[in-house]
């Protein structure tokens, strides 16, 4: 178990976090995606945690600020989706074209 | 080697208690139904029902999750006895977090028996499902109050060093009002009674009630498995666990879990159930402001 | 030892995050997006980072549970019962997934990474308690603040009733078609959607709304030539009445006869307002 | 003993009262005479032991309080006051909120106990944001009609941009010294010194409602009387005065300090008398007044007697408050402000006797305290210019003005008053007394040794004066007396139209300030706004625009190039023709139409880009980070 093991299997939840982030047309979906990327990042978090810096309280901490802002996601993606489903009974991306203007 | 020992305790341990959890189910039912008589079999005559009868299953349920829920089910309820200690340093599962650990657990049957409502595609079910997610939730926040003031004087997450930081004082006493909460997330956590949300009567069986023939022997075995689990280790948080004079440790826990269970069991079948909202209320209004206020009074103890 | 449970808890997690997507259950693909996480909890076990591994495990139980929760709402076709593709720009999502992946491995094979690992007798718990409420006060606090602070945003944005009106008034649900007549459940006026559970009476107002109703029929008869399970040509992922589907779904082991009573309305008309 | 007890007491009782919501009035005003009285205990026994407090909050910051000579005798002051008020607020304002109005009267005193009694610029900071926040609820109390909230922002937005002088001033001494301990002012010097001081000054001349921050305490009148009688006498207003009189030591050092706070101090006082004299509104003219008075101490401060600014601040506030009450009073009688509508002297004698005694402390006749400590600060000003003496006793006759106008209107005599006003009861008078009775109490300053005995127990020293400006200072005195008579008989309607009425509000300063500052303030908002708006999508149209416009252009051109060459070879083309009249044709129509069609459909291809769909922007945001990326990696 070295630290090059861990950060491929880190970029690879990363990059198939990403392929669902861009891929999906659910927001729910959508936001798996993103916690998966997250989840790519704290395990590289960790693993540079338990592999370069001998352990410096540091590493955990960015952990659980890793794990916070997945909460912080979840919490708020949540919030609008439920606000958007209300205002256009829009549960996927393509149903939002206001961007454009 | 002392981990097969404590292996081997722990399986032993985990028959007994399931069986006799069983059987006092049995007896705390009829002697509430005022009928009398029960015999140490009755469990194994119920078991060896469910097994011969014929499993029926539903249209296009989800197979892999309804195995995956009970199955885990019960695993869930092993581990919650594995991370208990029966002796000075002999726990299956000894590490730094096992409190942690336990929490998981608890987060874990949330999901398993939504999991266990969803998989046999059948209204009751999901309801059941619904409501235990939302009961089950905000009763598994409360319990982590309760457990880390459980921690604070022990000053550690590990439930080795809990059980050792009350041999001068059991934590039933320190903070009282740690172990009735505890014994609420017991009867959420095992689907008894006042908090069983997702296999109650009211829904026909709730979750469970697809389950038929081998599933339904086993997710009784889980629950009781469950209830073992949950007794030993709030048996060893809260009453001192294998603590106690003359008898060897493991006595000791075995008497103290069976007295937690007994507890749970008579609880489940003597408080009445309410309405979901008002439990929520209950749970968010009135019991969460207590685990607080039980964290903090077990802080200011722990403080000097 | 220790590499074998490495490799397997990672090949674990890489497999049932590559399912996430694949699935059809959306349930299923929540709890492999569960499945994954708690491998990857496995793994910081395993470089005794105990206390993240685990509550990495039950943080993510809790969160997949509600995700769970969501999809059961927002997705038509929540059982997977019939496959269905909801994805866009597929070709390019792919490149981008594959292209992250090559860069960043290539990236970590290029650097030569510095070596020197936690000493083997330190006590990681208490350096993170330590410096939680110590050094890091200040970031740790601020990560608090921040949730209680999501906590309030996430409860008034999902709260139906806003300060100004409901938010649902002259929603006006996309069409089938970009820019089509608007398809999908006609908000009825007063109903309590509100986020906080408990609106009773409810059900009822979503039965008795006329265009909602016989909408119901037609996606019924629709959905009556299909088989419930399967082997049906993907659907349009705008068609809410899959929904209906889902509910009758549900409903069938109660009455095979397949009738229409309101239970599945009953059934679709909630699912987009249950909130945990 | 720890001094934080002094406002702290105050400060938690009041939070209790004002949780405790509306109580029976008796219940009410013994509870705000139980506080406040057990404050002004404290105070007493604090200051004979002289008590002191620290609280080391880090190694870096630390909060101390202690008590110099002016700060006791203000310590001291403001309790006793505050107890009259309360008591009388407690018994005389609307039922409805008043254990809210009450019990926020009470945390304010506290919030001016913490200012006094501060020994550091955070302590004052904390302090001063206490009493800033507090005037804001009180001001906008009956919050049930919408101008009162108004006119509180109004106030706290006007004395929050002085408070950023404070601001400025404790992080200035931070950086210098390392701390906020005031004896660190004396040991600055440079431009951090300037800004200590200068910033003091602002937020001073912000909150004691100096020019150009005057215009608040007219809105500040929309609260009820009591609370405006609060606010002027013993708290937030009196907070300016007193902490330039208790920091005058060390900020004088400042180069310039010293002019700037009496040209401020000056101009308030000619400004806010003028305004006075010209107020037709009762409770306005007391506030004009207000700064008017305040100028005098700004004054006094400015040339160096900060002992003689803080008796008149005290002096002051045993008379301001009892007015303040007693047009409250008034006005409920004649509902309305109006002093010509009033002249209630039949109806409620009393009063009108405890508002005289009042009253002549204001016009600062002899003695009266009032015209004692003026008398003071004019002699204080004989020892800096020559002529400003003579502008301190000008101010005092416009002061003697006023006083007489709102004594004579408000309380006068009317032969045919039938009007049936219920006289209020002696709960309502008796806080009116108390004051009354401290206003004749201070009349003893008059007695020399007893003065001079109280300015060594400041230990400060008197000014020294000559009997010739005396006298002329008390002819001065007189005029602004018949001046006033003569407005109260012949002229009782003025300011109320007319330019009076336009003058009377501080001679425009308001909308001065609204056009000045506030317009350009929105101005910019509003041109923030559209730049934002205009410039989102810019990029792609502009694109696409240049492409359809280059496209037209090419097009055209090629017709001209092409008309052009077959013209010019026309003469000669006719063996071309047969030779190659295709090939030519292809050549030429090929290479400009095509580059037409390319730039045309670049432009679309680019309009394109703008789908609105959220996926989209965020593909072509990854799009360019794997862009970076690359590029970076290239770099390295």
């Amino acid at each position: 178990m070295t630290l090059t093991a861990i950060l491929i299997v880190a970029s690879a939840l990363f990059g198939i976090g990403l392929f669902g982030a861009l891929s999906q047309k659910s927001f729910v979906m959508l936001m798996m995606g993103l916690e998966l990327m997250l989840n790519g990042t704290l395990l590289a978090a960790v693993g540079f945690w338990a592999f370069t810096l001998e352990g410096a309280p540091k590493g955990q901490l960015l952990a659980i600020l890793v794990m916070a802002v997945m909460a912080v996601e979840l919490a708020i993606g949540f919030a609008l989706v439920v606000a958007v489903y209300r205002k256009r009974q829009a549960d996927v991306v393509e149903a939002l074209g206001t961007l454009k203007e | 080697m002392s981990f097969a020992i404590a292996l081997i305790e722990m399986l032993t341990f985990m028959i007994f208690g399931v069986f006799l959890a069983a059987v006092l189910d049995a007896f705390f039912y009829r002697r509430i139904a005022g009928r009398s008589g029960v015999s140490l079999l009755m469990p194994l005559y119920a078991a060896a029902a469910h097994l011969s009868r014929q499993r029926l299953t539903t249209e296009a349920p989800d197979r892999l999750n309804w195995f995956l829920s009970i199955s885990g089910f019960l695993a869930l309820g092993a581990i919650g006895l594995a991370v208990v200690p029966f002796g000075p340093q002999t726990a299956v599962i000894g590490m730094e977090t096992s409190v942690v650990l336990w929490g998981a657990c608890e987060s874990l049957v949330v999901v398993l028996v939504f999991l266990h409502g969803w998989s046999p595609n059948s209204p009751l079910a999901l309801i059941g499902a619904y409501r235990y997610v939302a009961i089950g939730l905000p009763i598994m926040l409360l319990s982590m109050f309760v457990l880390i003031a459980v921690a604070l004087p022990a000053e550690s997450l590990d439930l080795r060093a809990i059980v050792i930081s009350q041999e001068g004082l059991w934590n039933v006493i320190r903070q009282p009002l740690g172990l009735p909460l505890f014994l609420l997330l017991g009867l959420s956590l095992t689907l008894r009674g006042p908090l069983d949300y997702g296999d109650s009567a009211d829904l026909a069986g709730g979750t469970s009630i697809e389950d038929s023939g081998a599933n339904r022997a086993g997710w009784q075995v889980a629950r009781l498995a469950m209830l073992v689990g949950f007794s030993a280790v709030a048996a060893s948080a809260f009453l001192g666990g294998y603590l106690g004079p003359v008898l060897p440790g493991i006595v000791w826990l075995a008497l103290k879990t069976l007295t937690v269970m007994a507890v749970i069991i008579a609880m489940g079948h003597l408080l009445a159930r309410m309405p979901v909202a008002r439990m929520l209320g209950l749970i968010w209004k009135v019991l969460l402001p207590i685990a607080f206020l039980d964290l903090l009074l077990a802080g200011l103890v722990a403080l000097p | 030892m220790m590499d074998i449970a490495f490799y397997i808890l990672s090949a674990i997690a890489i497999w049932s995050g590559w399912r996430v997507f694949r699935v059809d259950s959306m349930i299923r693909a929540t709890f492999a997006l569960m499945v994954s996480f708690i491998c990857v909890g496995g793994i910081a076990l395993l470089m005794s980072a105990d206390y993240i591994g685990i509550a990495t495990v039950f943080m993510m139980a809790v969160e997949m549970m509600v995700m769970g929760l969501f999809m059961v709402m927002f997705m038509m076709n929540p059982a997977g019962l019939n496959p269905m593709q909801m994805v866009h720009q597929y070709r390019l999502s792919i490149g981008a997934g594959i292209v992250a992946f090559i860069g960043l491995t290539v990236a970590v094979l290029a650097t030569d990474l510095p070596h020197n690992p936690l000493p083997a007798d330190r006590d990681t718990m208490r350096d993170l308690g330590i410096n939680l409420l110590g050094g890091s006060m200040l970031i740790f606090e601020t990560a608090g603040v921040t949730l209680l602070a999501t906590m309030l945003g996430a409860v008034i944005l999902s709260s139906r009733r806003g300060r100004f009106g409901n938010s649902d008034v002259g929603a006006v649900p996309p069409g089938l078609q970009p820019g089509g007549t608007p398809a999908g459940r006609k908000v009825e006026a007063g109903g309590g959607h509100g986020g906080h559970g408990g609106h009773g009476g409810h059900d009822m107002k979503i039965v008795k709304t006329p265009e909602h109703e016989d909408m119901g029929h037609t996606h019924h008869e629709m959905a009556e030539e299909k088989p419930a399970v399967s082997d049906a040509e993907p659907m349009d992922q705008r068609d809410h009445a899959v929904g209906h589907k889902q509910g009758a779904k549900a409903a069938e082991p109660l009455k095979p006869e397949h009738d229409h009573s309101p239970d599945p309305h009953k059934d679709h008309g909630n699912t987009p307002k249950k909130e945990p | 003993m720890t001094l934080w007890l002094l406002p702290l007491l105050p400060i938690v009782a009041g939070m209790v009262v004002a949780a405790m919501g509306d109580r029976s009035r008796g219940w009410l005003g013994f509870l705000a005479v139980a506080v406040l009285g057990g404050t002004f205990g404290i105070a007493l026994l604090a200051v004979t032991q002289d008590w002191t407090a620290s609280l080391i909050w880090t190694d870096a910051i630390r909060l101390s309080a202690a008590f110099t000579p002016i700060s006791a005798a203000v310590a001291l002051m403001v309790p006793a006051v505050a107890l009259a008020v309360v008591l009388h607020a407690t018994q005389h304002e609307k039922a409805h909120g008043l254990g809210r109005l009450t019990g926020i009267m009470i945390l304010f005193t506290g919030g001016m106990e913490l200012v006094v009694v501060a020994n550091d610029l955070l302590t004052l900071l904390i302090g001063w944001e206490l009493i800033g926040a507090c005037s804001w609820a009180l001001i906008s109390h009956k919050w049930r009609d919408i101008e009162n909230p108004r006119s509180g922002l109004y106030a706290f937005v006007m004395t929050r941009f002085g408070d950023l002088g404070l601001f400025a001033a404790v992080m200035a001494l931070f950086t210098a010294t390392g701390s906020f301990d005031y004896a660190g002012i004396a040991t600055l010097n440079g431009p951090l010194q300037w800004v200590v001081a200068f910033g003091i000054l602002l937020s001073a001349a912000s909150k004691a409602g100096q020019v150009p921050f005057a215009p608040w305490l007219f809105r500040a009148m929309d609260g009820p009387s009591s609370v405006s009688a609060l606010l002027h006498a013993a708290t937030l207003v009196a907070a300016g005065a007193y902490i330039i009189a208790r920091l005058e030591p060390s900020l004088s050092l400042a180069p310039g300090f010293s002019i700037a706070a009496i040209l401020i101090g000056l101009i308030t006082a000619l400004t806010g008398g003028i305004t006075g004299v010209l107020q037709n509104h009762a409770k306005r003219l007391l506030a004009a007044s207000t700064s008017a008075q305040l100028g005098f101490m700004f004054v006094a401060v400015g040339s160096g007697y900060p002992v003689v600014a803080v008796l008149h601040l005290i002096v002051h506030a045993t008379f301001k408050a009892p007015l303040f009450l007693s047009a409250g009073l008034a006005g409920e009688a004649a509902a309305g402000y109006r002093l010509d509508k009033m002249m209630l002297g039949r109806s409620m004698p009393i009063v009108g006797v405890l508002t005289a005694v009042a009253a002549v402390g204001l016009a600062g006749l002899p003695l009266a305290g009032g015209g004692w400590s003026k008398e003071e600060i004019i002699k204080a000003a004989e020892h800096t210019v020559y002529w400003l003496p003579f502008a301190v006793m000008f101010g005092g006759t416009l002061s003697a003005a006023y006083a007489t106008r709102f004594l004579l209107q408000a309380f006068g005599w009317r032969g045919d008053d039938e009007r049936s006003v219920d006289a209020p009861g002696w709960a309502e008078t008796i806080g009116l007394g108390i004051l009354a009775a401290l206003t004749l109490a201070t009349s003893l300053l008059w007695y020399p040794p007893l003065s001079e005995a109280i300015a060594a127990a400041l230990d400060g020293r008197l000014p020294k004066g000559s009997p010739l400006m005396l006298g002329l200072s008390l002819t001065f005195v007189a005029t602004g007396n018949v001046v006033g008579i003569y407005l109260a008989r012949r002229q009782p309607a003025l300011g109320t139209s007319g330019t009076a009425a336009a003058a009377s509000d501080w001679l425009g300063l308001p909308t001065l300030i609204t056009v000045a500052i506030v317009r350009p303030v929105d101005a910019l908002a509003r041109a923030a706004a559209w730049v934002d708006d205009n410039l989102i999508d810019a990029g792609p149209r502009v694109v696409a625009i240049l492409g359809r416009k280059g496209a037209a252009l090419i097009a055209e051109m090629d017709n001209r190039v092409v008309d052009q060459g077959i013209r010019n070879t026309a003469a000669f083309g006719d063996w071309l023709a047969y030779v190659s009249d295709r090939f030519g044709e292809t050549i030429s129509d090929g290479i400009p139409e095509g580059s037409a069609r390319l730039t045309g459909m670049l432009g679309r291809d680019l309009r394109r880009l703008q789908t609105g769909l959220s996926h989209h922007y965020y593909a072509y945001i990854i799009g360019g980070v794997i862009a970076i990326i690359a590029i970076l990696a290239a770099g390295a």
